[in-house]
């Protein structure tokens, strides 16, 4: 990495929340110019985010001490591996999304509430990703939460408004739970930090009692099966913009806080109790979202439980996570695999949506007839999320298979081959209308990059399929703690 | 200024069983308001531990969960505004200051 | 990575590139269609006719690779066996694409059939000259998915069915596949395909889990194949328009899942490994069961096409007989069969084909007397249906013949009275419909005539590809000993490739009187 | 043009007419230029060198083409009998659009035909052998009758199943030889299994009791033509595919002595079953059956007695041609039969059938005489089978007598005889006295000696003894021949019940839907309605976890499974 | 329903167990001092003498900003849901409340700048004095919310946000200046910590007067 070298002193972490921030700030001084601003965050940021995963790949993780009070006095950012490869994917979907609301909204009103509340959203995630501390990413969850509640409630009308009622209820719960456990943790340890905290955990009441608040708090708020609920109608009512970034980045978001709780902080207490019950549930979620997204009939609908099942195959993750060497870098590829899949789909649903008017999905067969670019981002996308081969879904699978079967766990790679099925089942049946008799009907008229930008994403998919190496590259240069 | 252990003990349970209580005040209510007071009183429990953590040491009052509350509390507040107005809003939509019960099929 | 290795790519891209662009055409852009889709056919042909002189001719040998994960890369390769599936590919491509054009003639949404078509066929040369395992999953689930769509492209309740069927049965078979290679992944590394295969070394810690690999994928390609209980789907997917069962059926999804076994069979665990693992006479049963349960059940079929569908069921395990019987021979008797059964097949799918265009024949007790209205068709049907009998000189025959030869060589004498079943079977199915259209009186109307043509019996790109694939069934066992002819070729391939020095001999050199 | 062209020719005409007859426009006419087809091979027997020899690299597995004494006989009888049915069917066929199709088969059944006999490997001798027997397929069920469509099923089934045998029987063959030319077959001796399965593969074409039984129902339902060269030229395949491939001298004499029974066997129940039969054709076609039989046990006796060999094998060649001819002129007399007179249909067909039972001065008398004289000069008795052989050309007599009375009974519908029938008749009733003078060895005319002729005399005479008796006995009212042995005899009962099994086999479709059929049913029938039903159950168990109750307890409960879990962990881990 | 009543026996018998078991949990902390040493050792170079302020604007500077943030975004969520429905508090009748506010709307404004002022040193700070401030505003809207002069729109942003950006601005140029980001030049640290807290508190005043409107734009 020839080009590293440069950059090896420059501080690239900070402009990450700093330039999205400013974008949210200008978007609300000056909604007229919105989704300019938008925009050229979004183009920004991308860069940023290239530049810092670059860094990252050729000099390790990046610990950078706030205003100079290194841990455990103040706060620090940690840019490694994981926080940048999400970052990296929440930034390329985040230019995506941003590109597809020129469109799909336009200069609306509810459009100037959209670019800013979206790019709060994205200063939200990023600097949750960047954080190093848990307290400071409570702060930055709840940024998360209030952004994307107001997000979904901008749909107006009964449906979308009681969605995020629950959602923000579901997530306030989360989040108190969550922020019960920092309290027990900082209790315990007298520290905030997660690798102090790393170094210091290990297996008593006060710690325990933290990480399973934590864990449980946060697996509400990524829609762990039979915790969901809330997920398929906020994610369902929501405009598709909205949609595909819920879908595709703010669940990970928990899940990334997640992961990076038990690599870093509690790894001691990864038992096989444990990875049991958090297996099974993923099984489940698995086995219930394909099932519900057999079940249901609009379109979006489909796609928000095809969310909650593929939710389910990240939370593989616990009996994963140390089983194999590459476990839980697998579950983290599938993440990015099925957050860039899943935006293409949502977005595609959603330019369907506008042209038919509707998304009931027996009907919209003329329409995926008429605009060929958005059915086939649908159908690359979607057989991302089956796992079909030379798309990033297929390494994802490949990997968590690969991660099953050398630790041994044949369950749980059944469990991987089996759900791909299911989803093979609720793809294909989003695909069938496409194939009915009749002619095509490009439906009410839409600007070109409602189909483009989903095509786009649907062809980042592909592109997935061959990022494997580099991007098990970028999460080697991931800090662990404890006993891992 | 460091505080009778078993006062503070009382704090910390305290904080605890009020936490539960809004839990199960949020689980068991359904009126919205009293969901989002049961989540306010739920975020007092916390802070109420929090600030028995802070006295509990030798050294004297620890700064940093002081700082913390305050925090908490800016960040509870706003997300409780959010919530009250988000629950005009269900009202206003739908007559009542409740979540429907409907599948997703309905 | 040469010249050489672009070649490869580039014969990919001579499908897949048409086929994107044709999505994007207009229904009525006939001329461009048909450009794009003969272009491409003809391009890739000749690549391919490229590719072989440089391997025999000059000796060359071409890949690619392209990395996917650590360790793990996606190779493109061409031997002597994936140029044999290759050309067998690019020749019926060819050959079906003017047959659906002919066909389609009128019909909606073409530019979506040809489109997934030419993805199909890309899919399926990916398959040929996939370089190992990994690659070969690869391309073998692309297939699946760009299959899917031809199944139900005419979008009617029953083709939504069989859709639906085609996808369990293959998406399962590919769960289990991907499975079953991660699994030897594991094991042994991502190690291209060799002649002899790869996984000796293992046999004495992992033989038991060599074992459950080997049945997984067997099981994997088996559902493609259409092994015994894995085969429903293959008769309902008949649904599709002839040339989708003609590509299904001779060259694309059953070819690959028999591809696949051979590969796996013989260049990934090798005949020794098997035989010593005892896993390949369980194969040789299945393939045995299923060749007599397909014949049976095809002579209990009355439509016509799923007769043939059975048939396929049938002859393709043919194909996974020979390879299971461990021996040059009957290895010799395996791959001819696969571009044996490829001719045949496709002929006989473009005559039912006919039938169904021209004059509404679904049935195989509706053909009476087709053979005075149709006489072309009725002979490319003939000449087809007694080579899959195994009727010298057809090309049918050389394989039965090598098979029989190989069954004896592996002294397993008892596969040869399966042959023999199975052909009287086949006879069984195979002879009405023949001798109805030949010699029974057509009463009546036909159930449905739309072709009247003045000079032929039907569409001439209809009828064009039709007998010519018909002489090609016919040439491949007449002319069988010719030096571009598959048994030719196959000879070369298990001599050569194979490494036994005594089968072109065998084969190719006979002693004078 | 060298012998290797010319030997290709042979079977390659009628491949190249057959294509000439899917011209367009013209090939609708050149159906009449199929007897053409013969000409190379016909010109081939006569004048090609002894021992021609070509090998064809390229065509099939490696082809080789020989021409023998054996196979010179053979290709005569074969050039000159479907030369003879093509010109006969030119007059006999009306005109129709069936008429191409049928040259096309009869072309083609004539290539396979030609070919066998030339072929020179056992590659080509198969693909010959298949297609001919397929052909003929297309000229037994040519009149569409249902007669003749149970006569083809009956005909293809058996011709089926004897051609897998074949080919199982070559393969084995082949596989001990390690190689497919004739020559390198005759090396080993064949294996049991091979042997029993070419005994059995060709007998059904040679129509070798048991296995005869197409023949008595395929015969009469062919056209003349048709009916002709099978019963004189094709089922000679089944002859000499045995001495080809069966070679005396390297099969056990034990087969030899199978042979021998089967063919005795043979050359009586042809008789026996003959004689009640009603139909002419019939009644020639177990005369086929029984000739057949006495050629079988010919061979058979060669077999036996290797020593024999020289000199039976020229002799049952010269019985093959005869028997070929005189059968050919019969069929083709009785076509013309119909169409004249009584006493002019029986001079069609007297001398024929005097030529078949043996009288001397006919090819009869010198085939018979050859074929037993080597059994005289046996170092063993073969007594018992001379007397078999004499006895049966009594029952020929017979049959021949059975023959003429069908023949000249019943309504005639006189109709001018064309050219294109009486010439190929007259050829072939001409070549019954002529033929076996030009061709057989110097010492076949001690055929002329006085014993041999009473050797041949006494059966026939004991034939006009019976069949004197037979007919005066028939002026009787009432004393009708009995309808004893119906035509197709063996075949009858057991349609009858193959008709019943069949019957119940499809009364019963489950039965041969069980083993996959009935799962895969039961799969697409019995689980969307499982499925269903199960998707109903997620769907109200969705419902209920709306519930924030129900969110209340899974998010404590999980709280305490987690911390159960984690704590049971701790508890039981080694530390 | 008996499903129902299933779970309303359930709940809180798990709710209990869940009490106690956090009871337990919490019971288990061990008596530490946590940060107090390590920030005790650092405050002197804190700019401010107060440890909490200390904490909240220089140590964890980024946790408030954050906030701050979050305080920000509320608003804008609120705004986002639309503003429809009408205010519905009639103007308070009668004149003991006109009459108190004439006396506290003062003492408030005094108190709240005070307490931003006294929190470098001691108890007080942003929160506390905008807190005071904003109760102020809000009693006014109670009282005559049909009268008070509303700020344009944009000025309104600009109130609101004012505080992040000025925080924002100073965090940056603290990167730029290379004290890392959020931090200030020790000599600095004291008056831009005490321009934060001014600039904070009359955000923070603003937001809670507009959160309490609820979206209700004014008139």
């Amino acid at each position: 990495m020839p080009s590293t070298a440069f950059m090896a002193d420059v501080i690239l972490a900070p402009w990450l929340v700093i330039v999205p921030l400013v974008g949210a700030l200008l978007a609300g001084l000056w909604p007229a110019t919105a989704r300019w601003w938008g925009l050229l965050t979004a183009l920004a940021t991308l860069v940023l985010a290239l530049l810092l995963a670059l860094q990252v790949h050729g000099q390790g993780p990046v610990v950078l001490a706030l205003g100079g009070w290194s841990p455990p006095l103040g706060i620090a950012l940690v840019a490694d591996g994981l926080a940048s490869l999400m970052v990296l994917m929440t930034a390329g979907v985040g230019l995506a999304i941003s590109l597809y609301a020129l469109g799909y909204l336009g200069g609306t009103a509810r459009g100037r509430w959209f670019w800013m509340l979206w790019l709060w959203l994205w200063a939200a995630m990023n600097a949750l990703y960047l954080s190093g501390d848990v307290f400071n990413l409570y702060v930055t969850l709840e940024l998360v939460v209030l952004a994307s509640v107001a997000l979904v409630a901008l749909a107006g009308g009964a449906a979308p408004l009681a969605a995020a009622m629950r959602y923000l209820l579901v997530s306030l719960l989360g989040s108190m739970a969550y922020l019960m456990g920092v309290v027990l943790l900082y209790g315990a340890y007298g520290t905030l930090d997660l690798q102090g905290l790393g170094a210091q955990v290990t297996l008593s009441a006060a710690p325990m009692m933290a990480a399973v608040l934590m864990t449980v708090g946060l697996l509400v708020k990524s829609a762990l099966f039979p915790l969901h609920v809330w997920l398929p109608p906020a994610h369902g009512s929501a405009p598709a913009p909205v949609s595909a970034a819920l879908s595709a980045l703010v669940v990970k978001v928990s899940f990334y806080l997640i992961l990076r709780l038990w690599l870093m902080v509690f790894p001691e207490l990864t038992l096989p109790g444990l990875d049991l019950l958090m297996g099974g549930l993923a099984a489940a979620a698995v086995l219930w979202g394909g099932v519900m997204a057999l079940r249901v009939s609009r379109l979006k609908q489909v796609v928000a439980y095809s969310t909650v099942a593929q939710v389910g195959y990240l939370f593989l993750l616990f009996p994963l996570l140390w089983a194999a060497p590459g476990g839980w870098q697998a579950v983290v590829f599938f993440a990015v695999a099925h957050g860039v899949a899943k935006a293409a789909v949502f977005l595609a649903a959603g330019t369907l949506q506008q042209a038919a008017g509707h998304d009931r999905l027996a009907e919209l067969g003329a329409v995926m007839r008429g605009r060929l670019k958005t059915s086939f981002a649908l159908g690359i996308a979607g057989a991302s999320l089956v796992g079909l081969p030379l798309t990033g879904g297929f390494i994802a699978k490949w990997l968590l298979v690969q991660s099953a079967l050398e630790a041994h766990l044949w369950g749980w790679a059944v469990v991987v081959l089996g759900g791909g099925l299911l989803a093979g089942a609720y793809v294909f049946r989003l695909l069938g209308p496409a194939f009915e008799p009749g002619p095509g009907d490009r439906g009410r008229p839409l600007p070109a990059i409602m189909e483009w930008v989903p095509l786009s994403l649907a062809l980042l998919t592909i592109a997935l399929g061959f990022a494997g190496t580099p991007a098990l590259a970028l999460l080697a240069r991931t800090l662990v703690g404890g006993g891992g | 200024m460091a505080t009778d252990p078993v006062n503070l003990q009382i704090y910390l349970a305290c904080g605890a069983l009020l936490f539960v209580m809004g839990v199960h005040a949020l689980v068991v209510r359904r009126h919205l308001l009293l969901k989002i007071l049961a989540i306010n009183i739920m975020g007092s429990g916390i802070f109420m531990v929090l600030l028995g953590v802070a006295a509990g040491g030798e050294g004297g009052v620890d700064p940093v969960p002081h700082a913390l509350v305050i925090t908490g509390i800016v960040v509870a507040l706003s997300a409780t505004a959010v919530a009250l107005v988000l629950m005009l809003r269900v009202k206003a939509a739908t007559g009542l200051a409740r979540l429907p019960r409907s599948g997703p099929e309905d | 990575m040469d010249m050489g290795a672009h070649v490869l790519l580039l014969i990919l891209l001579s499908s897949l590139l048409p086929g994107v662009a044709i999505f994007f055409l207009r229904e009525e852009q006939f001329v461009l269609r048909t450009a794009l889709n003969l272009g491409g056919a003809l391009l890739k042909f000749l690549l391919i006719i490229g590719l072989l002189v440089g391997v025999y001719r000059d000796g060359k040998t071409y890949s690619l690779s392209v990395n996917l994960l650590p360790g793990i890369d996606l190779v493109l390769a061409a031997d002597a066996l994936s140029l044999l599936f290759a050309t067998l590919s690019a020749v019926l491509w060819l050959v079906t694409t003017i047959y659906a054009i002919g066909y389609l003639e009128d019909s909606p949404n073409r530019s979506r059939f040809f489109g997934f078509f030419s993805l199909c066929v890309s899919a399926t040369v990916g398959i040929a000259f996939s370089g190992n395992l990994i690659t070969l999953l690869i391309f073998y689930e692309i297939l699946t998915l760009a299959t899917w769509p031809l199944v139900v492209h005419r979008g009617t309740p029953e083709s939504f069915r069989a859709g639906r069927i085609y996808l369990a049965y293959t998406l399962i078979g590919g769960a289990v596949l991907l499975g079953a290679v991660v699994w030897l992944t594991l094991l042994a590394g991502s190690e291209p395909f060799v002649v002899g295969g790869y996984l000796q070394d293992l046999a004495a810690d992992h033989g038991t889990a060599l074992m459950v690999i080997f049945a997984m994928l067997m099981a994997g390609f088996g559902v493609k194949a259409a092994l015994l209980p894995l085969h429903s789907w293959l008769p309902r997917a008949m649904v599709a328009p002839a040339p989708v069962s003609a590509l299904l059926h001779a060259v694309a999804v059953v070819k690959a899942g028999a591809f696949g076994i051979v590969r796996v069979l013989n260049d990934v665990y090798g005949v020794e490994l098997a035989a010593d693992l005892g896993v390949a006479l369980p194969l040789l049963l299945l393939a045995v069961l299923t060749i007599i349960y397909g014949s049976v059940r095809a002579v209990f079929a009355d439509d016509l096409k799923q007769r043939l569908a059975f048939s396929t069921v049938s002859q393709v395990s043919y194909i996974i007989l020979g390879a299971a019987l461990a021996g040059p021979i009957g290895a010799v008797g395996g791959l001819v069969h696969l571009v044996h059964q490829g001719i045949m097949k496709i002929t006989l799918f473009f005559c039912a084909g006919n039938f169904a265009e021209t004059l509404g024949i679904h049935r195989v007790d509706e053909m009476r007397g087709v053979g005075r209205r149709m006489p072309w068709t009725m002979t490319a049907f003939t000449l087809a249906a007694l080579g899959m009998i195994g009727i010298p000189p057809l090309a049918g025959f050389i394989s039965k013949w090598y098979l029989g030869l190989g069954a004896l060589e592996a002294d397993m004498a008892w596969v040869t009275g399966v042959l023999v079943v199975s052909s009287l079977l086949n006879a069984l199915y195979f002879l009405p419909p023949i001798l109805r259209g030949w010699f029974s009186r057509r009463e009546g109307p036909w159930p449905d005539e739309r072709h009247g043509g003045r000079w032929l019996e039907t569409h001439w790109m209809l009828l064009l590809p039709t007998v010519t694939v018909a002489a090609m069934a016919l040439g491949m066992g007449l002319l069988a000993s010719l030096a571009i002819s598959p048994l030719y070729w196959v000879t070369f391939i298990v001599e050569f490739e194979y490494g036994y020095d005594h089968i072109w001999s065998a084969i190719f050199e006979w002693e004078t009187p | 043009m060298t012998p290797d062209t010319w030997l290709l020719l042979i079977p390659l005409t009628p491949v190249l007419l057959l294509a000439a007859l899917a011209l367009p426009v013209v090939g609708r006419h050149l159906w009449r230029l199929t007897p053409l087809a013969v000409l190379p091979a016909l010109a081939g027997a006569l004048w090609l060198p002894e021992g021609a020899w070509a090998f064809y690299p390229w065509l099939l597995l490696g082809t080789e083409l020989a021409l023998d004494p054996v196979g010179r006989g053979f290709l005569l009888l074969t050039a000159l009998l479907w030369g003879a049915a093509a010109v006969y069917a030119q007059g006999y066929l009306g005109a129709g659009p069936a008429r191409v199709r049928f040259h096309a088969f009869f072309l083609l059944a004539m290539a396979g035909n030609l070919g066998l006999v030339v072929a020179a490997d056992v590659a080509f001798f198969y693909t010959s052998f298949a297609l001919m027997s397929l052909a003929a397929m297309g000229l037994v069920v040519h009149e569409q009758q249902f007669e003749s469509w149970r006569a083809g099923w009956v005909y293809l089934g058996m011709a089926l199943v004897g051609e897998v045998a074949l080919f199982t029987g070559l393969i084995l063959l082949v596989h001990d030889a390690g190689g497919h030319g004739m020559s390198r077959v005759w090396e080993q001796p064949p294996g049991t299994a091979a042997m029993i399965l070419l005994l059995g593969g060709l007998g059904v074409k040679a129509g070798m009791v048991p296995l005869h039984l197409w023949l008595p129902l395929a015969h009469p339902a062919a056209p003349i033509p048709a009916s002709a060269v099978l019963s004189g030229a094709m089922i000679k395949a089944g002859l000499l595919g045995w001495m080809r491939l069966l070679p005396p001298g390297s099969v056990p004499e034990a087969l030899g002595t199978v042979l021998v029974v089967l063919g005795l066997v043979g050359a009586g129940y042809g008789v026996l079953a003959g004689v009640f039969q009603y139909r002419v054709k019939t009644v020639l076609a177990y005369s086929s059956i029984s000739q057949m039989g006495l050629m079988t046990a010919g061979l058979g006796v060669a077999m036996m007695h290797p020593a024999l060999a020289p000199a039976l094998i020229p002799a049952l060649v010269l019985y093959a041609l005869h028997h070929g001819v005189a059968k050919a002129a019969l069929f083709l007399g009785v076509g013309i039969a119909r169409r004249v007179g009584r006493m002019a249909a029986l001079a069609w067909l007297l001398l024929p059938g005097l030529a078949l039972a043996g009288m001397p001065l006919t090819s009869g008398a010198v085939a018979k005489t050859l074929l037993k004289a080597p059994m005289y000069d046996a170092p063993v008795d073969l007594s018992l089978v001379t007397l078999g052989l004499s006895t049966a050309a009594a029952g020929t007599f017979l049959l021949m007598l059975r023959c003429w009375v069908l023949a000249t009974g019943g309504l005639r519908e006189p109709r001018p005889v064309p050219v294109s029938l009486w010439l190929p008749c007259l050829v072939l009733v001409l070549g019954t006295v002529v033929l076996p003078w030009a061709l057989a060895p110097e010492d076949a005319f001690k055929a002329l000696a006085v014993e041999p002729a009473l050797a041949l005399l006494w059966p026939m005479g004991l034939g006009v003894l019976i069949g004197g008796i037979a007919l005066l006995l028939a002026r009787f009212p009432g004393w009708t021949l009995p309808r004893l042995i119906p035509e197709g005899d063996l075949w009858v009962p057991l349609e009858r019940g193959g008709r019943g099994v069949l019957g119940w086999v499809s009364r019963t479709p489950w039965f041969w839907r069980m083993p996959g059929g009935g799962f895969t049913l039961a799969l697409i029938h019995g689980l969307p309605r499982l499925w269903a039903a199960w998707l109903d159950r997620v769907a109200r168990g969705e419902r209920l976890l709306l519930r924030w109750e129900i969110l209340g307890m899974l998010f404590i409960g999980l709280v305490l499974a987690m911390l159960a879990a984690v704590y049971l962990g701790a508890v039981m881990a080694p530390s | 329903m008996t499903r129902h009543r299933a779970a309303a026996t359930l709940m809180p018998l798990m709710s209990l167990a869940l009490a106690g078991l956090l009871v337990v949990a919490v019971l288990d902390l061990p008596p530490q001092s946590g940060l107090a040493e390590p920030v005790a050792g650092a405050m002197d170079r804190a700019g401010v003498d107060h440890p909490v302020t200390a904490v909240l604007l220089n140590f964890r500077a980024y946790d408030t900003f954050l906030e701050l943030a979050v305080l920000l975004l509320a608003v804008l969520a609120v705004w986002s849901l639309g503003r429809r429905d009408p205010i519905p508090a009639r103007p308070v009748q009668g004149p003991v409340l006109h009459g108190t506010l004439r006396h506290l709307i003062p003492v408030a404004v005094v108190t709240g700048g005070y307490l931003v002022w006294v929190g470098s040193s001691d108890s007080g700070g942003a929160f506390q004095g905008g807190a005071v401030l904003g109760a102020a505003g809000v009693m006014l809207m109670l009282s005559r919310p049909r009268e008070l002069p509303m700020l344009p729109a944009p000025l309104q942003r600009l109130g609101l946000a004012l505080g992040v950006c000025v925080f924002l601005a100073v965090g940056t140029a603290g990167l730029l200046a290379g004290h890392g980001f959020m931090g200030y030049p020790p000599d600095w640290a004291y008056p831009l910590i005490l321009g934060i807290e001014l600039v904070a508190a009359l955000s923070i005043a603003l937001t809670l007067v507009l959160l309490f409107l609820g979206g209700r734009h004014g008139h």
